[in-house]
């Protein structure tokens, strides 16, 4: 082994907003044994110490090389590099090891963080640590989740004649983007893009889709994976319907549909929506009157290929894969906990998802943007028969970037925002579009453009978030700064729609726990490493594609679902599996290093 | 030639087209038209039930040719073609007639509208009639790789693919590998170390033996197809011929030259340093002034060069997040220094940025909003009772006032450029430019690391600016489909190809004159020319060349384009009979 | 009614045919007059492709390229602008105003400038009035 | 003119305010939509934050917005970024004080406690002293009861008669009104000045000094700008205690002889109906803000500077000895009402001498003074009138 030169190790204490931190103490005590080593000091405080009396511990101890360890160590690093440049010394030998980087953050990974601290002192960076080992990869893939980051990836995958998994919690695969109307900024129709992807998924060799399917168990390890599959009873026979939806016709049972995000009703047997992959019919026993009371079974009766099965039961399959690919994607904001805005409460205040349904040509108003009524059973949903608003506010960051909801920005709510201005000017030109925003992030390709063009459309697009709605006759007032023109706005509008940010599932963090993988403080899925390893989790084999691990856009979520598909298919080709870090002993480090 | 069995599908696109076009009346006039069998209309062709019609029908009524009305053929063309192939039919007797991105979105008069749309559609058929089957044909794939651009994206590309145990050619302009990253100290918004991520990487690399590295080495010109590319190195000592199967395009980024934005000084006061400059300062960790002070207040100024129609229409995507890394910096190394942002929207949209955002406000930075579209702030020399170096002066949004920031040091977010040998790539590997001068993806949204050229991917920089882990995923989902093409190891090639017909060739050299890819070559024996198939890419230079009408483009045959024109003239021809007729 | 002039395009598959299809996906308008071929390349395009649209009566025909240096295939529309001035001539000396034959360069990022050279050429093609070639090629 | 922007001024403000999470704010405009009281021209507090954050503090002395705020805590709930704009408005408002304050004496007493405390405790010695010497217990003076068994109280002091003793503590009270009035007014004008004068970009019509002078007395007297908040109790609080106080003031200063009498008159009679009044007006206000301040649930009383706890404790223990006199007095008690009556003057005194001009009572000239000087200023914007297009705004 090189003999290291004179290091000091600092440790800088702040834990960035951890609850909990490794044991800084004992990390301490390990390193302080390694040839070379001096403990220069700790600190959680800012700046760390005295600088001039630092400069001076360094000359008299003559250190060579500086490691700065902790979380997010580089906060303090400069001070560092000028001090260790005031001692006479090489600045560009102050080093960093940054525990949280590769996943060192509770007091159980105290063993990886020394690992790190190890490997910074010795000069070398934890990726260089060869933890392959060569066993047999299952060449199945698993991925969980049908969403455009799963369909991306599946594809990816089995075009590399590799046997793909793709499982759908719903009855169709399409995600969240089968439901969008335009996609920013190119304004072409998702469904014209998305379509064809489903369609390519539902007719690839290698791919076997399980729809209406849940995960419940995962055993095993990075190259033979056994789970847990619970087939929900979809209670009609994908072999033979023929997708001819006289059953729904005739179903008497009604309940908002999902995929037009509540915005109208559908039949408790149905078709997610006309391009659904697979395009066949399913129950929804939630609603079924035959479920509920036994009585009814119309379905049955009318149905011309006998498909309906009403006592299907729900059935448990084990499939074995090598590799597992998360694409769990998102759900939205529930406008309803901000209370400000009335969402629920009054009728034309509408999130952004169901405004998304309702301009959409599939929509339940085919496209048009009329006022939500109520039907005989009081269900409040949108048809052609109201009128349509002369007058539409859009409001950005609703449960974003708001430390009451979700600090983080969620990324898409700019563009889809000025998106849905557009289309409005589209379908109503004579109606007045306002928009109100904070800092408008028209960040990717074209988007800047794209934004330029909106605010030639006409738009009003005035920075200041709306504080509150309320009612006022049959319309909503809005009340707003306009900060660039410092004045307030009490703006009357016929429609309010609310953008609403995007949040990590419900069972993100259950999921989680039944593939012992982390989540960060508002469930997304932590990354093994965020500069370089956006797709890997801490668990070798299980992959992140998409939303599921920070919010995205469409282009983004397609590239990283991608990116997740190569480390799959690198694994398969190379026939190795990876152990976790923290698995690994300390001594085997130990040996590797002296190597 | 059997007889014509045609069906024409006409699609709605929701109401993308139907709104335009009187879908209905068109396809009730092309269904009494001769040969036409089946004359449909539905609301989405594209989708399962859609395709699924066409496929049925071929099934029932025997089609032979099919014409679908729809969007651009750019996207859907292919996935008619797989419908119609499971259908049995060879899926190159099949046209389609754009109606959507040419017609009902950008005409106003429905009548005008519809009236365009049949003739388009008349003319889809008289092409299709004369369509002819073609065979699919694969060629093996070289699993070599080449990837131009050894900065991180590069890099990364090579290690995915390198890894996995195939060759990669690394070429570099340069003579060390790293890019701009190597230029910089820190990532934001976990302050990880640039420096040792990428010495890390270089290590990797270097040390990898299936990556051969190319420094100070430029691409003048690559031949050949997906699968089988040819490239000649000239080396220092010596000439290098390089084949290989796929190549990634990863040339990064150039940072604009602020000289050209007269407002902001640089150049023209010594204490103006860009972006990466300063990178060097936190590298060395010497953070002062030209004049060897320690600054008391620094302004670091956002978009420039960026979201102005001037300089660059677009956003740099990472500036932002970079100066308030710097803001973080400076504060840990200087805790009394002031520290403005001149800045004119925030965006921290990417994991971990807003909180970074509100963290940096915490440590006292002053965060100035101004116009970067129409008032840039202007930088002074500072006066002797200033008690700074410089003063810029700028007009504040969120307050409304005209203020002026004292600074030392004053710190440019410059915009990112694609770097100026893009031309020269993109000419060599044959993929197009945006306006922005960034490499064109095949489709924006589901397809951003292809190229419209068959093996050729871009990522990273090259391609719009972004950020480090953006750029690393972009490499990888670019690995992702080299590895595929590699592990399945053959591709289609193009069938649209041109063909010699062997008794009319006069043997005039025409076309082997004008071929400009040399596939074309003169048998001796025959005395006739002939095509290399997979060297013809189908441009039809040579077709429309040719003294004889020898040579043909395959899919493109004169007897189908002149048939096509007739057919989109019937309609007006008609029309203007129809006229003449009423005036008589 | 007013004149309606037709006009038969060829668009080069790279550049120009991405380059109407970015007038369609960004909604400009613009004249309906305009029907248009796709070729791979403008060097595709044989002069008699050009002869046969007048002589089947289109009242003006539209060739678009990439942009010099940027053709797909090298130097198709290098070759497509030789034939296209011989062929100005030609039709010229065959009774028709070469005015209604255009070369112009359209890359795939020009939605605006083609919806303006439509506009722009039909505006010219009403100026010049009916193509009287197909009369005199096709008495009736 | 353009400011010089300045970001060390934030630490110099730090010390005048609890609660300083201010630099978070990024701008959203929410706390100046959420609030009931703003209007156009008076756009805080995200304003006020602004032009806190990047230290223009010229212009801040011209800025009067933070008197029209009335800390209903709204803006600091709904913040997206918790940047507290509320105790911003607050701590602007101490520091206004102190820019008015033309001796510095404010500025002190706010940014440190020994000024603070020092400064009172050196005016209640100077009273308990002089009371001791000049003004002592007659020897005997237990015999100072009336018929009725309540202490004369004017008949106190050695060598002096009751009508005296009024008469001294009548002029005692009105130098410290005059001393105190002037040193306000004084700071009033100055206000005036920074507010008006000095801001370049405001010229008051001059007939609008008199038409809108109503509003000064209008809201003295109700408060009419607080009522408008959405949570009324704390205005109903506040206005409890500023009837009383200046009913107590205005019985205390201008009808000392007709209110501080010999004989105990009826509990129905006018003075002691209004002293009852006075004394329940302040006491509800005392209750209701103590135990706010310690429950810390309202985003109004959350954050308590020690100028606030000053304030209560003073008020506190002038009722408490006010009515402590009154007591003692019922009941014939002579040495405690002597002392007490010391002990009274010895917190009333200090309190309205250094609380008034100086510190947080000054806020009782500031607040009506800054809705008319914010009328004046609204007049002149109109005048000038925004050159500037703007969208169509209902």
């Amino acid at each position: 082994m090189k003999k290291i030169p004179v290091t000091g190790v600092y440790f800088h204490y702040y834990t960035n907003g951890h609850a909990e931190s490794i044991n800084f103490l004992e990390t301490e005590n390990y390193i302080k044994k390694i040839p070379g080593v001096i403990i220069l000091g700790n600190s959680n405080e800012l700046p760390p110490i005295d600088k001039q009396l630092f400069i001076k511990k360094i000359q008299e101890l003559h250190i060579e090389r500086l490691v700065i360890a902790g979380y997010s160590p580089g906060m303090v690093k400069t001070f560092f590099t000028s001090a260790m440049l005031e001692a006479g010394q090489d600045a560009e030998k102050v080093l960093i090891a940054g525990f949280n980087e590769y996943g060192a953050i509770k007091k159980s990974d105290t063993e990886l963080a020394k690992i790190i601290l190890h490997f910074t002192i010795a000069g070398l960076s934890l990726d260089d640590i060869s933890t392959y080992s060569k066993k047999p990869v299952n060449e199945n893939t698993l991925v969980i989740g049908g969403g455009i980051a799963g369909i991306q990836a599946s594809i990816e995958i089995a075009n590399s004649k590799h046997k793909v998994y793709l499982l759908e919690q719903t009855g169709t695969i399409g995600g969240h983007m089968a439901m969008f109307d335009k996609t920013f900024p190119t304004l072409d129709c998702a469904a014209c893009i998305l379509t064809p992807k489903m369609v390519e998924v539902g007719q690839h060799p290698f791919i076997e889709l399980m729809t209406y399917c849940e995960v419940i168990g995962v055993t095993g390890e990075h190259g033979d994976f056994k789970v847990k599959v619970l087939k929900k009873a979809r209670r009609v026979d994908l072999a033979d319907c023929i997708g001819c939806g006289i059953c729904s016709e005739k179903c008497p049972a009604k309940t908002p549909s999902e995929f037009d995000a509540g915005t109208t009703l559908r039949k408790a047997i149905y078709i997610p929506f006309p391009q659904a992959v697979p395009n066949k019919y399913l129950i929804d026993a939630e609603h079924c009157i035959y479920v509920e009371n036994g009585k009814c079974g119309v379905c049955v009766k009318v149905c011309p290929a006998d498909a309906v099965i009403l006592d299907q039961l729900d059935e448990e399959v084990e499939i074995n894969v090598g590799n597992i690919v998360l694409a769990t994607g998102f759900s939205t904001f529930d406008a309803r906990r901000a209370e400000n805005f009335g969402y629920g409460k009054l009728p034309n205040v509408l999130t952004s998802l169901e405004f998304e349904r309702l301009v959409n040509a599939s929509g339940p108003t085919e496209g048009n943007i009329t006022f939500r009524t109520i039907d005989k059973k009081g269900n409040p949903i949108f048809t052609n028969d109201s009128k349509s608003p002369q007058s539409v506010a859009l409001i950005h960051c609703i449960g974003s970037r708001d430390l009451t909801y979700n600090q983080y920005c969620s990324k898409v709510c700019c563009m889809y925002s000025l998106k849905l201005a557009h289309l409005v000017k589209e379908k109503l030109p004579d109606a007045e579009v306002y928009e109100y925003y904070i800092d408008m992030r028209a960040y990717g390709k074209g988007y800047e453009e794209f934004y330029e063009r909106i605010k030639g459309e006409g738009v009003h697009i005035i920075r200041g978030r709306t504080a509150k709605i309320e009612q006022t006759n049959d319309k909503l007032l809005l009340r707003s700064e306009d900060i660039e023109n410092n004045r307030l706005i009490e703006q009357l509008v016929d429609m309010a729609i609310l953008s609403v940010g995007i949040e990590p599932r419900a069972d993100s963090n259950s999921l989680a726990e039944m593939l012992e993988i982390v989540t960060d403080n508002y469930g997304w899925y932590i990354e093994e490493n965020s500069i370089l390893n956006t797709t890997n989790t801490n668990r070798p084999g299980i992959t992140l594609a998409g939303v599921c691990q920070g919010p995205k856009d469409i282009p983004d979520t397609v590239v990283h679902a991608s990116a997740a598909a190569a480390k799959v298919i690198q694994n398969i080709i190379l026939q190795k599996t990876k152990k976790a870090i923290d698995k690994v002993m300390l001594s085997e480090i130990e040996t590797t290093l002296k190597d | 030639m059997k007889e014509p069995k045609i069906g024409v599908y006409i699609c709605w696109c929701g109401t993308n087209i139907s709104h335009m076009v009187d879908v209905k009346a068109i396809t009730e006039e092309i269904g009494d038209m001769p040969n036409i069998k089946v004359s449909r209309n539905y609301k989405y062709m594209c989708s399962d039930p859609g395709q699924d019609l066409i496929i049925s029908d071929i099934k029932k009524h025997k089609l032979n040719r099919i014409v679908v009305a729809a969007c651009s053929p750019r996207i859907h063309e292919l996935t008619f073609r797989k419908a119609i192939e499971n259908a049995g039919l060879n899926p190159y007797l099949f046209e389609m007639a754009n109606i959507r991105e040419q017609v009902s979105w950008v005409h106003t008069d429905i009548e005008a509208a519809t009236e365009k749309a049949k003739s388009l559609v008349i003319a889809a058929i008289s092409k299709v009639t004369h369509h002819e089957e073609l065979e699919r044909r694969t060629v093996d794939i070289n699993p070599a790789t080449l990837i131009i651009g050894g900065g991180i994206t590069g890099m990364t590309a090579a290690l995915d693919i390198a890894e996995s145990g195939f060759k990669v050619y690394l070429i570099e302009r340069d003579n060390k590998l790293g890019g701009v990253v190597s230029k910089v100290d820190l990532t934001f918004p976990y302050m990880s170390s640039a420096q040792q991520l990428i010495k890390s990487l270089i290590n990797k690399v270097s040390n990898n033996k299936n990556i051969e590295v190319f420094f100070n080495t430029k691409i003048k010109e690559i031949n050949g197809y997906v699968g089988n590319f040819e490239t000649k190195l000239k080396l220092q000592k010596k000439a290098r011929e390089l084949k290989f199967g796929n190549m990634i395009l990863a040339t990064g980024l150039k940072p604009t030259d602020p000289e050209s934005i007269h407002e902001i000084g640089y150049g023209r006061l010594p204490d103006v340093v860009t972006a990466l400059e300063f990178e060097q300062m936190l590298i060395k960790g010497n953070i002062k002034t030209k004049a060897g002070k320690e600054p008391n207040n620094i302004l670091i100024v956002h978009c420039v060069g960026s979201r102005n129609e001037k300089y660059n229409p677009y956003c740099s995507r990472t500036c932002c997040m970079t100066a308030l890394k710097y803001s973080n910096q400076i504060r840990s190394a200087l805790p009394k220094t002031s520290i403005y942002h001149a800045y004119s929207d925030m965006r921290a949209f990417g994991k971990g940025c807003e909180e970074f955002y509100s963290q940096t406000g915490r440590k006292n930075a002053v965060f100035l909003m101004y116009d970067q579209k129409n008032d840039i702030p202007t930088l002074r020399r500072a006066g002797k009772n200033d008690r700074c170096n410089i003063i810029a002066h700028m007009y504040e949004k969120l307050s409304g006032e005209d203020i002026e920031i004292p600074a030392d040091i004053v710190i440019l977010m410059i915009s990112m450029e694609a770097h100026e040998n893009v031309k020269q790539v993109a000419h060599a590997a044959g993929v197009s430019i945006c306006s922005n001068g960034f490499f064109m993806e095949k489709h924006p949204k589901l397809d951003p690391i292809a190229t419209t050229t068959d093996g050729v991917y871009i990522a990273g920089t090259c391609q719009s600016p972004k950020d480090i882990p953006d750029s690393v995923s972009q490499a990888r989902a670019a690995a992702a489909r080299i590895l595929t093409s590699i592990s399945v190891g053959k591709v289609e090639i193009e069938l649209t190809t041109a063909v010699v017909n062997e008794d009319i060739c006069g043997a005039c050299h025409t076309c082997i004159n004008v071929c400009p890819y040399s596939a074309i070559s003169f048998d001796e024996e025959k005395k006739v020319s002939v095509v290399n198939e997979v060297i013809c890419k189908g441009c039809g230079t040579c077709s429309s060349a040719c003294p004889t009408g020898a040579i043909s483009a395959r899919h493109f045959t004169d007897k189908q384009i002149l048939s096509q024109i007739e057919g989109l003239l019937a309609v007006s021809n008609k029309l203007s009979e129809k006229l003449e007729m009423e005036e008589v | 009614m007013e004149f309606q002039p037709t006009i038969v395009s060829f668009l080069c598959n790279w550049c120009s045919y991405s380059g109407a299809d970015l007038a369609g996906t960004s909604r400009m308008k613009y004249a309906p007059n305009i029907r248009i071929i796709r070729v791979m390349c403008s060097g595709r395009v044989d002069p008699t492709f050009v002869l046969k649209a007048f002589s089947e009566g289109a009242d003006g025909v539209l060739i678009c390229g990439c942009h010099p240096g940027d053709c797909h295939y090298h130097e198709g529309n290098y070759k497509c602008l030789r034939r296209f001035l011989l062929l100005q001539k030609y039709i010229s000396q065959m009774g028709i105003n070469p005015n209604r034959l255009r070369l112009e360069w359209i890359s795939a990022s020009e939605g605006k400038q083609f919806a303006q050279l439509v506009d722009e050429m039909t505006e010219v093609l009403i100026q010049l009035g009916p193509n009287k070639f197909k009369e005199i090629t096709q008495p009736a | 003119m353009s400011y010089r922007v300045n970001s060390e001024f934030k630490s110099d403000l730090k010390k005048f305010g609890i609660a300083e999470q201010w630099n978070e704010c990024f701008h959203c405009g929410n706390c100046t939509a959420v609030c009931p009281l703003t209007e156009n021209g008076f756009l805080f507090p995200r304003q006020g934050i602004r032009v806190m954050q990047m230290g223009l503090k010229e212009k801040l002395a011209t800025y009067v917005d933070p008197w029209l705020c009335y800390y209903c805590g709204e803006c600091s709930e709904t913040c997206p970024r918790e940047a507290n704009p509320a105790e911003l408005m607050m701590t602007l408002r101490r520091y206004l004080t102190s820019v008015y304050d033309w001796t510095g004496l404010s500025k002190k007493i706010y940014t440190s406690k020994w000024w603070e405390f020092g400064s009172i405790i050196i005016i209640a010695l100077l009273i308990i002293v002089g009371f001791l010497i000049y003004l002592p217990l007659k020897s005997g003076a237990d015999a100072m009861v009336n018929q009725s068994g309540s202490v004369m109280i004017n008949s106190l002091v050695e060598g002096i008669s009751a009508g005296q003793f009024v008469r001294i503590i009548e002029i005692g009270d009105w130098t410290m009104a005059i001393i105190v009035a002037a040193l306000l007014i004084s700071n009033i004008l100055n206000m005036f000045y920074k507010v008006i004068l000095s801001d370049n970009a405001v010229k008051v019509p001059f007939g609008t000094y008199f038409t809108e002078f109503w509003r000064l007395i209008y809201n003295f007297a109700t408060q009419a700008k607080f009522s408008k908040c959405d949570d009324r109790n704390y205005w109903v609080g506040h206005l409890l205690l500023m009837t009383g106080y200046s009913i107590m003031f205005a019985l205390v200063v201008i009808a000392l002889p007709l209110f501080q009498i010999e004989e105990i008159v009826p509990w129905y009679n006018w003075q002691r109906l209004l002293g009852y009044y006075a004394t329940f007006g302040i006491l509800f206000f005392l209750i209701q803000v103590t135990i706010g301040r310690i429950k810390k649930q309202d985003t109004k009383l959350k954050f308590s500077h020690p100028s606030d706890w000053l304030f209560i404790i003073m008020l506190a223990l002038t009722t408490i000895t006010g009515i402590l006199v009154h007591i003692f007095r019922l009941n014939g008690m002579v040495e405690a009402t002597y002392y007490l009556y010391i002990a009274h003057l010895a917190v009333l005194v200090p309190m309205i001498v250094i609380e008034v001009p100086f510190s947080k009572w000054s806020h009782l000239a500031y607040r009506p003074f800054a809705v008319y000087f914010s009328r004046l200023k609204k007049a002149a914007v109109k005048k000038i009138e925004y050159q500037r297009e703007l969208a169509p705004a209902i």
